[in-house]
Parts: C-alpha cells; structure tokens; sequence
C-alpha cells in the first residue's frame, strides 16, 4: 500500500510550501503534490494603485531574492508606457541584479544547500593539516593554515561538546549518505562560517543605489541617485570605490571559494548526476539588457523556451502570446469568470479567491480536487523548469563563450557527458557556473558606467512620462527578470492612470506548480518521482532535490502515513538557512 | 486609537468628507442665492458696465490692498487694514505657495507649479498670524465691530486660526510630536472646511458677486470704481 | 398684520440674489464705519453701515438660509420685533443720506446703499417712518409736492419769476423736446435757479418746456422707501411728459430725484425708457462743451476761493462728475480750488436722504456738517458751489446754524450769470 | 539542572574574556546606549576604554544570565525581516545565535525539523514557561478561519496564540507583524492583523520597518537579555532607542528642507546637490525609525541619502499613506470627478429644494 508522506512547511520562495509525496513498496516515490498554503493577495491590493507605486508592493512578495519583482514591476510599468531608460540607469540596475545574482546563489550554495551535502560533525576527525593542504592545492584563498582550520574544527568541537548544539541540533549527522571525507567537510564548515560574515559585504552596490537591503528602493524610469562627481549626495568617486572594491570581494570569493568548493565537493556525488531531473523542458525571459529593455536580442541570458532537452531547436518565447502564455486554476484555490478549466493569459487573468480545501487543523490535502494557493502557469499547456539550469542552458546553446568553457571545464572535472546537467547536480553546477558569469559580468558593467561617466553619460532617470497626464488611458505592460531561482515576468494593464490588473507569474509558480487542468505535474513534482528513498524517516534524497530548484526555504518536514498516523521523528539534514 | 490611525483618518476619509461637504455646501450656497431671483435692469447705461466690473476687480485685487493707505479711511483704522492685509497676504501665500499646501492641490488637480522658499513663506504665515491676532484685538476693542460681532464671527475666526496656528507649529516641530501636530492641523482643516459653507468664511466666493455688482453700478453710471 | 409682519414681507420681497450674495459677501469688519460720516461725526456704532443693515440681514438669514432658520428655532437669533424696528428707523432715516460712501470703501465691494434702500423699503412698509417725512408724503400724495407746491402756488410762483428776472419760460408747450421739472425747493425757496436755467435754456435755443403736470420732480416716496409711492410721484413726471410728446426729461438741481429718475424708474415704469432723462448739470456740460452758450472767461475770478461739493446722487451715483469742473475751470480759473476728497470720494453734505426733513435729526445733521465745514476751510474757500438744490438747502442751513460767512451758489446759476449773450 | 549563563556559554564556544567584553561594547552600542563610543571595542584593555564602566555592567549581566531563549515564527511574511538580521552589525547574527541566545525554533535557522522541531518548541514551550522570547514575523491573516496561512495543517492565528501563552515578551519584527503591512493593505483580501491587536494579555514590541533595521530588533532582543526588561516604549509600542525621532529629524537633507530648496524630479539638479526630497513624495516627516541615524550596511547609506523618498515602511498603514511619490501633505484618497460631481450635484439639489422653498415663502410675501 502506498505511503502518503505530508511535507510541510516548505515555502513559496519564503514562506510557506507543502508537499505531500506518495511512496511505493520500495520507497521509490511514484507521485508528488505541492502546494503553497500562505496567500496575502498582493495581485488584489496592487489593483487601483498608481503603476508608479507598483515596485514596492511587487517587491514584498520575497525578502530574499529582494530585488527581483521590483524590476520586473518597473519593467513592466516602462514597457506599458513606452518610457526608455537612460544608458547609466540601465548599467547600474545590471550591477544591481549582478550582485542579487552573486550573493543569493552564495548564501545558496552554503547556508540552505550546503549541508545536504556536508556533514558538520563529520569534521571533528578531520586533520587540519591536511584539511589546509587540500585548501592549498584547490585555490589561492588566504584562509589556508592549519592553524585556521584547527580553531575552526576547535569551535565547532566546543559547541558539540556543550551538548547545546543551537542551530545545529539534531540533524542528520551520520547519515550513510554523506560521503566527503573529514578534511572537505572542515573545510566546507569553515567556508560556511567564512561565506556567512562574507555575505554582509556583498550587499553594498544595493545599499548605495537603493539605500537599503532588503527591498532597496526603484523609480519607474530609471534609478533613484544621480551621479554628480561634484557632489556629496551622489554617485561619486568614493561611492563608486566602494562599489569596485565590494565587486572584487564578490569575485574573489566566488573564484576562490565558491567554485573551488563545488569541485571539491562535487565528485562525491556523481550519482545526483542521473537524479531529479523532472521535466526536461527549459523557460528563460532572458536578462542583462544592453540599453533597450526590449532588444532582447542583446540580453546576455537568451530569452529561450527548450522542450524536451532539445537545446538544437530553442524558440524565443513571447510573453504577450495569448495562446502559449497561459495559467491555469484547475487544482488553485482560485476561481475564474471563463471557468476554472480554462488558461487565462496574465493581462486577463483574475484573482480571486476559492478555498477548498479542509479546514485547519487538516492531516492532508484532497490532492484530486484544488490544492495549493499557487497557479499553473503553462507555457503552450506545457509545465516548464525554470532557474539556474534554464539559463546556463540557454546561454550554452546559444555558444556564450564563458558559459560554455566553464560547463565543459565542470563536466570534465567529473568526467560527467553533457546529459549529465539535466540533473539535481546540474542544477547546483549551473548555479556556480552563472554566478562566475554573472560576477565577471558586474566587473564589466562597473567598467562600462565608468566609461560612460567619463563620456558624460551621467543621466539616471528618464521623467517625460513621469506625470500620469502624460500616459495614454489604456496600456498593457510586460516586465522580466531572471529571478536567481529562475524566469519572473509581471503583467500590468494600466487604465486611467491607475493599474486595473496586475498578474506575477514568479519562478516557484513555473517550478512549484500544482497540477494543471490536464493533470501534468509541475517541476518539484515531477522531478521527486522515482526519487528513492534509502530510509522514508530520513528522506534527505528528497532534500537534495528540492533544494536543488533554491526553493529558498527551510523546511521541517512531518511525514505522515496514507492513515494520518506519524511514520517517524524525522530531523531532515536542511538546516542553518539564514537566508 | 493612536496618533498615526488619527492622521490617517484626519488625512483620508475625513478630508474626504469634508472636501465633498464643502463642495455640496459651496454649491448649495450658490444655488440658493442665485436662486433668489435677479431682476433684469432695464435702466439704460450711461457708462459700460462691462468696463466697471473689470476695473471693480483690477482695482480690488490688484490696487487697494497693495496701497490701503491711499485711502482716507486708512487713517482713521489702519488696524483693521494692517490686519487684514498681513492675514490675506499671508494666508494666499501659505496656501497656493507652500510647498506643502501646492502638493494637496497638486493631487487633487492633477498638476502643480512653482513654490516660494520655505523661508519666506514661513515669515508671511507669522505675519498671517499677527495679523489674525491684529484683526482679533481690533474686533474686540473696537465699538463698530464689538456691536456687529456675535459668536459666528469668533468662531470664524477660531476656525481660520486653528489651522494656522497648527500648520505654523507644525512645519517648526513645535509642541508636541509631528504627527499629533500634524493630525491637529488637518482635523482643524477639515472643520474649517466644513464650516466655510455655513459661515461667512465663503465670503471668499461672494467677494466675486458683490465686486461685480459693485462694478456694474458703478460702470453703468460712468462713476470710476 | 403688524408692522414687524409687514416689514419682514418687505423684507423678504426686497431680497432677491441680488441683495442676497452681498449681504452673504460681507465679513463684518467694520471698515464701512469709516467712510460714514454720521460716524465718524458722532462716534456712535450703531450708524455703521453694516449695522443699519442689521435687520434685512436677519430677515434674510432667518428666511432663506437653513442655518439662519435653525438658530432662530434655537433661540441663538433674535427675532425681529417691533421696537427693533422703531430703533433702525431711527438709525437709518435720520443717521444715513443713503450717499453710498461706505460701497467706496468696502473691501469687498458691497454696494450697500441699494442695501440701506432696501432697508427703508421694510421700514416704510411696516409705517416706521419719521413722522415728518410721513407728512410731506401725504402732502405730495395729495396736493403734488411735499412742500405745499399747490396747483396755483406754482403757477404764481413761475408767473412771478418769469416776471422778476425777465425771463421766458414755456408752459406746456405740446411737441417741445425737452421737458425741464424743478423741485418745489428750487420753486419755493432757490427761485434764482429757475430764472437761471430759463436763461440758459432759452439762450442755447433749446425747444423747451414745464409742464403743469410734471411739475414737481421731488419724490418723498424714495426718501421713505415706498415703492408704490415712489411710483406714483414718477408716473405724474411720466405722464406729463407724454402728455406733451416731449423727448427728454430734464431733472433740475435735485439729486434724489434725479436718482430715482434716471436709474430706477424704468425698472418700475417701462414708460420711462421712451425718453431721454439727464441732470441739468449734464445738460450744462453739453451746452458749455459744444459751444451753444459761451461763457465769460474768469467771470467768478477775484472773489475768493471758490470750491464745488459732489453732491452723492448727483456725482457719485449720478456721473456729472467732469462737467462742473470743466464749466468751473472757465468761469474760475484761478479761483477754483478742490477739496479733499473729491469727486467720487466725496463727503455728504448730511442732508441727503430726507435726513434734512426730519427736525430730530438735526443734531446728527449738523454735526455731520461739521465734516464738510473743516473741508472747506482746509481749501479756504469762501464760495460753494453745487448742483444739488437739496444739499444747498443743508448748506444755506447750517452757514445760518454756524454763523458761516460763505456763499453758497448753484451752478446753473452761475452759468446764468456768466453768460455772453 | 542550573541553567548555563551567557557567558559560560560563550566560553565554551571559544570566545575569550576580552572578546567578551568587546561583545558587551557592540551590544550596548546596538541598543542605542550612545554614551558607549565604539573605542569600547577597539581592543584596549577595557579598564582604558572610556565606555568601561557601563561595559561591565553589560558584561556582569551576560555573565550571570541564562542564556536567552526564543521562539521565532513566521507567518504572512517575506522572509525580508530574517533577511536583514543576517546583515545586522552590532550585534552580529553569528555572535547572537551562538553566544547570547538560544533559538529554540525557527523555521529557516532550526537544525531540526519536522517533528522533532516540533517537539523541540513544545519541549522549549513548557521548559522555558513565562522566560522565552516570542519572536514574530509576518502577519497573522483570520478572515475565513485562518486558511490563508497554515503550518503543517494549523492556522497562523493557532500557533501564534499557543506561542504566546507562556512568552515573557513577543517582539514582532517587521511591519507586517507590527502593524499588519503589506497584506494588511487595502483591501486587506486576507483580514490580515498584526501581533498586538491579537495577543492583549503579554507586552507586545513592535520593531516595525520594512524590514525592520535589523540592529533595532537584535539590539531589543539584546537589551531584554542583559537588563531582563523591555526598553521604554512610544505609544506604538516601538521602542524609544530606535524609533524615538523620525528619520525626518536626523535626515541629512533636512538643512534643505529648512531652506525651502527641494529636488523637483529624480536626477535633476536638486536630486544632485542633495536637496530635500519632501517633494518628491517623502514620508520622513512622520516616519519614526533610526533609518537616518543607524542606517544600513554598517551606516553605508539609507533610502533618503540614496536619493529616494523615504517609504514610512515604520508606520501603521503606510501602504495607504498615499502614493510614495505623493507629498506628504497630499490628502490620502483623491476623490474621483465622480464623487465631485455627486456632491456638487447634492449640493445643487438641496439647493434647488430650498430655492423651491424660498420662491414659495417670496409668493406667500414670507410672513411670520
């Protein structure tokens, strides 16, 4: 009889996301259902507001990837009002989204994935010595004593020895499916603690653009400071000192310890090479524009649709394509004027609320019928994965030099094929691979804003249509941005000044998504299934993968029998997620 | 209930509400007078009266309270004039000046203009209040205006100072904390508001009947204004 | 119905928008105190303006305005009763000339003499009148003129006239084209003034005429303020000139007359309209500018300071403002001086507005006059002239009551005297 | 079994005598404690620093208190308030989870989970009765009995209030616990409420922003941990270190305000010379929060001096404080012509009707 385990909570992107797994005989799971189980409505009270407004509320929807959905806000609010950014604006929002990229998928890599892999007890009998020689021998990173290591295997040695392990209680410590030897969990631990003081620097392009972070601030148009070499309260030699300087740490980090570590860690886990791929099928809306927002021939990232791993035929999907461009409620907590069957593109669709489901406190969902407080989004009725994977994809195909010598580099280092990427492993390796990318790119960007404020180029906001007076009564935005989890676009429908519609669809609908109407799974689901389990009261298989998608959560996970009755205690392996 | 919550109030729906009573009130005030009746002058000109009405105008907006001391009657109660002119200059100033007041009107109208320095629209809002205290000690102690004074005028009055002298304390962070401050001045905005259609504060909209009548008989008669 | 009763209907049927919007313009402050001069004379606010106005404001307040209605429900408003209108009878029959002075000054532009008009018309309704304005009233109603200008008194006295100063004067002439209608104060008490405009009238060659009908143009019913009144004492002038097919009426030195005449008749009486009416002092103007009559050049020169006083209804409501100065500036180059104010800012003389009829309010008259004595004294004149035989009744009055030593003259008649034949 | 004190703890964490001293320095400086100057933490022996006597009072209390324990839960939120303690400063979130507290749940920090995790907050629940620190983040939705937000099947509204049954205090952090924020926002679709308009019966902090700067909500929780009391609070419960002047007070624009000289447009010459952004829609003059005194990224910048307006994101409701690039004397609600219209059209009517009625008493001539 099959085993119904419940999941919950594991969030949205930072909140609250459910999944209710069904396991076989073998402890092999067979089917997978997610859901979202928290809604605030911020399609509804983003209806009527002043679009100008708009980036504030999109933005709230993630205290993570904090940045995203304002851009795709301003994005789709300059799209539906034909307003052109100025060249610096437009560089320094890419530094902007460079450096969300470099620091979420660091934060990623060690504080919410890394103790998947990494045991931190494991340590204990590590030699420091040889922990430092291997450091040595893998990059240039000051950090390479054995004095170094052997405080940091102390520190770690004095909190076990409390028996008040704090954050690190009552993991999966001992696991048989951790692998690395002593000295490469040390040495994972160390750059765990090293990467989270780290990540307090990589925050400062944000803070000195949009003088915060989380949620730095963003104007329809362009971006809030000026740049005045003359002045105290501008872009300015010293501000701009500030940002080189925090560009070469993120650089250096990344090239010295991040991707160091995940060659270090990577070869102990070949078999999550041929694991957790899922559906196959690839979205991007593309990112780093040049100047023009919509010249997406320009864009770094490619805007690509791939189907079924066919990286020879990949289409340049249109966000406005009524018929391709599609959610659907059929299994959403929602209801909708043209029936719940029906796929709705986001410039009409509806939002209204339609809970169906039991009343809390509930053991488990009715999975045949509505199921989560995320849509479907679709694109041609087909579930698509979006995330890192789908750009590196991208960007391979389309020959990115960079891209494609680092894929290969990484795949030569495992001496994995190329199929092997469509995997949990692939998704971890693509991240790394784009945040190089992405982090030499930030260096070039810098260096272009330099240029062009030595060229004069120093306009920051672009304010003929900043009045509501100036805009037409009717328009219909579409914004982007390539979310570090993957392909976010924004629907706006503007009408006398005033949003009448508002649509997100964010890259956990795309890789969360609850059933269709044609009952196709959505990405999390479909890629746990024949995922199997070594021991169902400790699925840290299921983990790896879901992690995998940087669903960005912490989960506490309650396995629950098809009766409701609890299968175990479980203490999943996921811990410490500061982010 | 906290302060915020109260400004919140005192700023939205109560605003609302008491924009669209002065509205209604405004409109209503017109109507009934207008209601009343005009007779037709069937008297033939001898002047224009067209002519009187705009020289009715120029000379009351743009002449006399310029250079009230042209008038033989400045002399006799200059007060009344010193008064009324530092509260009108200083209340048309903070009003369609200030930044603060010229961003409300940019809201409400879709578009703004420029503004005067926060400086010197603070000193002509104090000159404003000497002279609301000016026009006050005057009504008080002098016999014409202590007979024709009943509580309708002090309260007038009351009302025009409130917002005022809470808006003046208000931009100087006087008193107590901003928001109480602020709250203060838009509840006392509101109930003058409210009160300008029931009282005489509408002046302000009669001012341009009672010059243009002014004008005309003085125009139709070929007498200069 | 008692008198409040019937005041109140006045009241309510005198309040059109018109009268509404300015009483709703005023913000009560006081500054029409100043430009009155029975104010100023006196010291005494209840002849502010604005007060004497009190009562129509209230009519209309506890009339038409809802919150006027409720706080006279709650008692806050006083209700108007009998004595408050024995008391405003008081103030504005014998402390207001209706002069209009105080609209000159009003910031907000009141004009608050057709207020005060309307005032009297409440008062006069509810028989609140001075008993002394009331008889000459009835003695216009019944015998023509409120003077005691009978039938045959005025034929005498025209007789007379013509006789003494050798003067033509044509008595209903039909088909003439001016009809010229004295004031019985002009017949009775300045005859030289009838004398004179005959003398100019026939030395222009003017087609002219008096009428036995339209014989008196004084008209008491708009010093009292009664419409109906009014009324009849303008239709006996209407029906006169009709009667005569004359095109234009000439009013003499009279200022009220010439006010309720020229700008309100034709509101009450259509008729008015089929012809031309103007003030002597217009008529002087036109013959003076054209060069129908000549003047002596510097005739009244070497006599002393000469002055004019506007008189309210004739200048300041009436528009004969440049001509006097023009005509003054001929025969009194030198001489002629200003007094300030002038023109249109001028002072009442104080007898206006049927004031100098009523014996109780001699005191507040004369003192009021005492404005105008430092006015002239301020210019040194010793000769006034006017073009208002009511104000020169006032001024021949008090230089008796204050023993003055100045000569006090009309302007037609100094036209008459100075003319080159 | 004696529970361990802060400072047993951090000994055997590894942190020596001095660095435990210069901790003290950072908290106390973090808790708004300005008599303290950062020498404290520069490392002298402490007898020199000039902050030493109070440094040894902070030092004393670590010393002889428990560790503090606390309870963090997250219900309608962003995850943003979480974000931002990982980049507090003074203190760091390394030095409070490992030396000053003891996080016995929270759902992104926790090692264990599910229902061990579970178990862990029953167990820490009953052990901790009337000691612990509710933390709370997020709003707590209870329209349609709470289906808006559930962990593990239960409602937000259910957890908080068995939560906070036995809390010494409950801090909630971020604007969304505080006040209710963004899902409060009209229409409120989900009947969002923040902490203190559900638990009456405990003493609630708000340490209200969005997000919160993340040293006002350590530095609370650190003052609650040295001083065992809660420090002094305005009438919103905010705490007067953090939110005693607004960020209008302490702007650094705030010279160009006084001087009438304003930024018209972003970018333009005034945007360039730092003038005021009061024009540009900014809520600093009622926005209560140590933005402009603390600010971001160890004092890096902070919104208004990055030459945007500031939010209001500390005040009740400030979603619906008008539009962010609205003055902040614009009205909250424009009404629409058609309202305008209505009422000008109820004005005429009524006006209509007593003309109706005054015409009338002027026929009948208005007799009493």
């Amino acid at each position: 009889m099959a085993q119904r385990l419940v999941i919950d909570p594991i969030t949205r992107i930072e909140g609250h996301l459910r999944i209710e797994a069904e396991v076989d005989s073998r402890n092999t799971i067979t089917k997978a259902y997610s859901s979202g189980t928290m809604v605030r409505g911020i399609e509804i009270i983003l209806k009527g507001r002043d679009p100008r407004d708009a980036w504030a509320f999109a933005q709230r929807a993630c205290g993570v990837c904090t940045t995203v959905h304002s851009f795709a806000s301003i994005r789709s609010v300059e799209d539906a009002l034909n307003i052109k950014i100025p060249k610096a604006a437009n560089l320094i929002r890419n530094l902007m989204i460079a450096q969300q990229y470099v620091h979420d998928h660091v934060m990623h890599f060690y504080h919410l994935h890394a103790l998947d892999w990494v045991d931190v007890t494991g340590c204990l009998s590590a030699d420091p010595a040889a922990t430092a020689d291997i450091q040595k021998a893998i990059s240039p990173w000051p950090n390479a004593s054995p004095g170094y290591f052997s405080d940091v295997k102390n520190k770690v040695k004095a909190i076990v020895d409390s028996g008040q392990l704090s954050i690190f209680a009552n993991a999966y410590w001992g696991h048989p499916a951790y692998k690395l030897p002593p000295e490469i969990n040390l040495l994972a631990v160390a750059h765990y603690l090293e990467a989270l003081d780290a990540q307090r620097t990589f925050t400062k392009i944000h803070t000195i653009f949009g003088g915060k972070n989380p949620h730095p601030n963003f104007v329809v148009g362009g971006v809030p400071m000026p740049i005045d070499m003359n002045s105290d309260t501008a872009i300015n030699a010293e501000r701009l000192s500030i940002i080189k300087d925090s560009i070469d740490r993120m650089i250096q980090f990344v090239d010295q310890v991040y991707l160091p570590d995940l060659l270090a860690i990577a070869p102990y886990y070949l078999d999550y090479a041929g694991l957790g791929e899922g559906l196959g099928n690839f979205l991007t809306w593309g990112e780093f524009p040049d100047t023009d927002n919509s010249d997406t021939s320009k864009f770094l990232v490619p805007r690509s649709v791939i189907i079924g791993r066919d990286l020879a035929n990949i289409q340049e999907p249109d966000p406005r394509d009524f018929e391709k461009m599609q959610e659907f409620v059929a299994h959403s907590w929602y209801e909708q004027s043209v029936g719940d069957e029906a796929g709705l593109h986001p410039w009409e669709g509806e939002t209204k609320f339609n809970y169906t489901g039991p009343r809390p406190p509930y053991e488990q969902l009715e999975v045949e019928q509505k199921y989560s407080w995320l849509k479907a989004p679709r694109w041609a009725e087909t579930p698509m994965e979006v995330g890192p994977l789908a750009r590196v994809l991208a960007m391979y195909a389309k020959g990115h030099e960079q891209t494609v010598e680092l894929t290969n580099m990484v795949l030569d280092a495992l001496g994995a094929p190329l199929s092997a990427v469509f995997s949990t492993l692939g998704r971890t390796a693509a991240r790394a691979i784009e945040t190089k990318v992405f982090a030499d790119f930030m260096l070039k960007t810098y260096n272009d804003l330099i240029d062009a404020i030595k060229a004069g180029d120093t306009d920051t906001f672009n304010g003929e249509k900043w009045e509501p007076t100036t805009w037409p009564a009717h328009a219909e935005g579409f914004g982007y941005m390539e979310a570090p989890r993957g392909a976010l676009g924004h629907w706006c429908v503007i009408d006398n000044g005033k949003l009448t519609n508002y649509q997100m669809v964010v890259p956990t609908t795309w890789n969360g998504s609850p059933r269709d109407h044609k009952g196709q799974p959505g990405a999390y689901e479909a890629s746990l299934v024949g995922t199997p389990l070594a021991n169902p009261e400790l699925p840290l298989e299921i983990l790896r993968t879901i992690h995998s998608f940087d669903p960005c959560m912490a989960c506490a996970i309650h396995m629950v029998d098809a009766d409701g009755n609890d299968l175990s205690e479980v203490a999943t392996g996921l811990t410490v997620c500061i982010d | 209930m906290n302060w915020t919550a109260i400004l919140e109030f005192a700023r939205g729906p109560f605003f609302y509400a008491a924009l669209l009573i002065f509205v209604a009130g405004m409109i209503y005030r017109l109507v009934t007078v207008i209601g009343l009746g005009w007779s037709k002058d069937r008297v033939p000109a001898k002047g224009s009266k067209a002519g009187g009405v705009v020289m009715s105008f120029l000379k009351g907006i743009l002449v006399w309270p310029f250079i009230p001391w042209v008038k033989n009657t400045f002399k006799r109660n200059p007060l009344i004039y010193i008064g009324g002119g530092l509260f009108h200059l200083g209340l048309f100033v903070v009003v369609f000046l200030g930044t603060a007041h010229m961003l409300v009107f940019k809201s409400l109208l879709g578009f703004g203009w420029g503004t005067l320095p926060l400086p010197i629209v603070d000193w002509l809002a104090a000159a404003g209040i000497v002279g609301m205290l000016i026009l006050l000690i005057n009504r008080i102690i002098h016999p014409v205006l202590r007979l024709i004074s009943g509580p309708a005028e002090y309260l007038a009055w009351l009302f025009v100072f409130l917002p005022m002298i809470t808006g003046y304390a208000l931009t100087h962070h006087l008193g107590p904390r901003y928001e109480v401050m602020y709250s203060l001045h838009m509840i006392s905005v509101n109930v003058l508001l409210i009160w300008i259609p029931l009282s005489r504060i509408s002046h302000f909209i009669f001012y341009f009947f009672s010059r243009a009548i002014h004008g005309q008989e003085f125009g139709k008669r070929g007498v200069r204004v | 119905m008692t008198a409040t009763k019937q005041a109140l209907n006045a009241f309510v049927h005198e309040t059109g928008g018109w009268v509404a919007s300015q009483l709703e313009a005023c913000t009560r402050c006081g500054m029409c105190a100043e430009a009155c001069h029975f104010y100023q004379a006196t010291g005494n606010p209840e002849y502010a303006p604005v007060w004497k106005v009190e009562l129509l404001r209230r009519a209309y307040e506890q009339r038409f305005t809802i919150f006027g209605a409720i706080k006279t429900a709650l008692g806050i408003d006083k209700r108007i009763t009998d004595e408050d209108l024995q008391h405003w009878s008081d103030l504005n029959y014998y402390a207001c000339t209706v002069c209009n002075k105080c609209s000159m000054v009003c910031p907000m532009g009141i004009d608050l003499g057709s207020l005060l008009h309307g005032m009297r018309a409440g008062l006069a309704a509810a028989g609140m009148v001075p008993a002394d304005l009331m008889t000459a009233v009835n003695k216009q109603i019944e015998e023509g003129s409120p003077l005691g200008m009978t039938d045959s008194v005025w034929d005498q006295r025209l007789e007379w006239v013509a006789d003494e100063w050798e003067v033509e004067i044509p008595r209903d002439v039909q088909g003439a084209d001016t009809l010229v209608v004295f004031s019985s104060i002009e017949v009775m008490k300045f005859p030289t003034n009838i004398a004179a405009i005959a003398k100019i009238l026939n030395a222009a060659g003017e087609k002219w005429t008096v009428s036995s009908k339209a014989r008196e143009v004084v008209n008491f019913g708009f010093y009292q303020g009664s419409e109906e009144n009014t009324k009849l004492f303008l239709s006996r002038v209407l029906e006169g000139a009709k009667e005569l097919g004359v095109k234009r009426i000439v009013v003499t030195e009279c200022g009220h007359a010439y006010d309720a005449l020229r700008w309100h008749a034709a509101n009450w009486l259509p008729e008015a309209n089929d012809f031309e009416i103007i003030h002597i002092t217009g008529v002087l103007g036109e013959l003076v500018g054209s060069g129908r009559i000549r003047l002596k050049p510097g005739a009244f020169d070497g006599d002393g300071t000469i002055t004019f006083h506007d008189a309210c209804k004739i200048q300041r409501k009436g528009g004969h403002i440049q001509e006097p100065r023009d005509i003054l500036k001929v025969l009194a180059p030198e001489s002629f001086k200003e007094m300030t104010p002038n023109r249109e800012q001028s002072v009442c003389c104080g007898g206006g507005g049927g004031v100098i009829a009523v014996k109780a309010a001699d005191p507040v008259r004369y003192a009021a006059f005492e404005l105008k004595i430092d006015q002239v004294n301020k210019v040194g004149a010793k000769t006034v002239v006017m073009t208002c035989s009511n104000c020169r009744l006032q001024f021949t009055d008090s230089v008796d009551h204050f023993k003055l030593d100045w000569k006090v003259i009309g302007l037609a008649q100094m036209v008459a005297d100075a003319l080159v034949e | 079994m004696p529970e361990e004190t802060i400072a047993e703890g951090l000994k055997k964490s590894g942190v020596s005598r001095r660095d435990f001293l210069k901790l003290s320095g950072l908290l106390a400086a973090a808790m708004g404690l300005t008599n303290v100057p950062p020498v404290s933490a520069s490392g002298l022996p402490p007898r020199l620093g000039r902050g030493y006597s109070v440094n040894r009072v902070i030092a004393k209390a670590l010393e002889t208190r428990p560790r503090l324990p606390v309870i963090w839960l997250e219900f309608q939120d962003c995850a943003g308030c979480s974000e931002a303690i990982t980049r507090s400063n003074s203190p760091t979130l390394v030095n409070l989870v490992l030396n000053t507290l003891t996080i016995e749940y929270h759902e992104t920090l926790s090692a264990a989970a599910g229902f061990q995790v579970e178990q862990a907050k029953q167990d820490a629940m009953q052990r901790y009765a009337g000691q612990y620190i509710l933390v709370v983040e997020g709003s707590i939705p209870v329209a349609d009995d709470g289906v808006y937000c559930t962990v593990g099947g239960r409602t937000a509204l259910d957890l908080l209030q068995e939560a906070a049954a036995g809390a010494a205090a409950i801090i909630a952090t971020g604007n969304c616990a505080s006040f209710g924020g963004l899902p409060k926002a009209k229409p409120n679709p989900t009947d969002a409420k923040g902490v203190w308009e559900l638990i009456t019966d405990k003493p609630v902090v708000n340490i209200p922003g969005c997000p919160a700067i993340p040293e006002a909500t350590t530095g609370t929780i650190a003052h609650f941990a040295i001083f065992g009391t809660l420090p002094e609070l305005d009438g919103l419960h905010r705490p007067m270190p953090f939110y005693g002047v607004t960020v209008h007070d302490r702007c650094l624009r705030r010279p160009f305000y006084e001087a009438g000289k304003f930024a018209l447009s972003f970018d333009d010459e005034g945007a360039k010379k730092g003038y005021c952004l009061y024009k540009l829609g900014c809520k600093g003059p009622t926005t209560y929060n140590a933005c402009a005194s603390i600010r971001w990224d160890t004092g890096l910048s902070f919104p208004v001096q990055s030459g945007h307006p500031c939010l209001g994101c500390s005040q009740p409701d400030f979603w619906d404080g008008g539009g962010f690039y609205q003055g902040q004397s614009a009205p909250l609600d424009r009404p629409e012509l058609a309202a305008i219209g209505a009422a000008a059209a109820a004005g005429a009517a009524l006006g209509v009707g007593a003309t109706l009625v005054n015409q009338a008493k002027k026929k009948a001539k208005g007799g009493e």
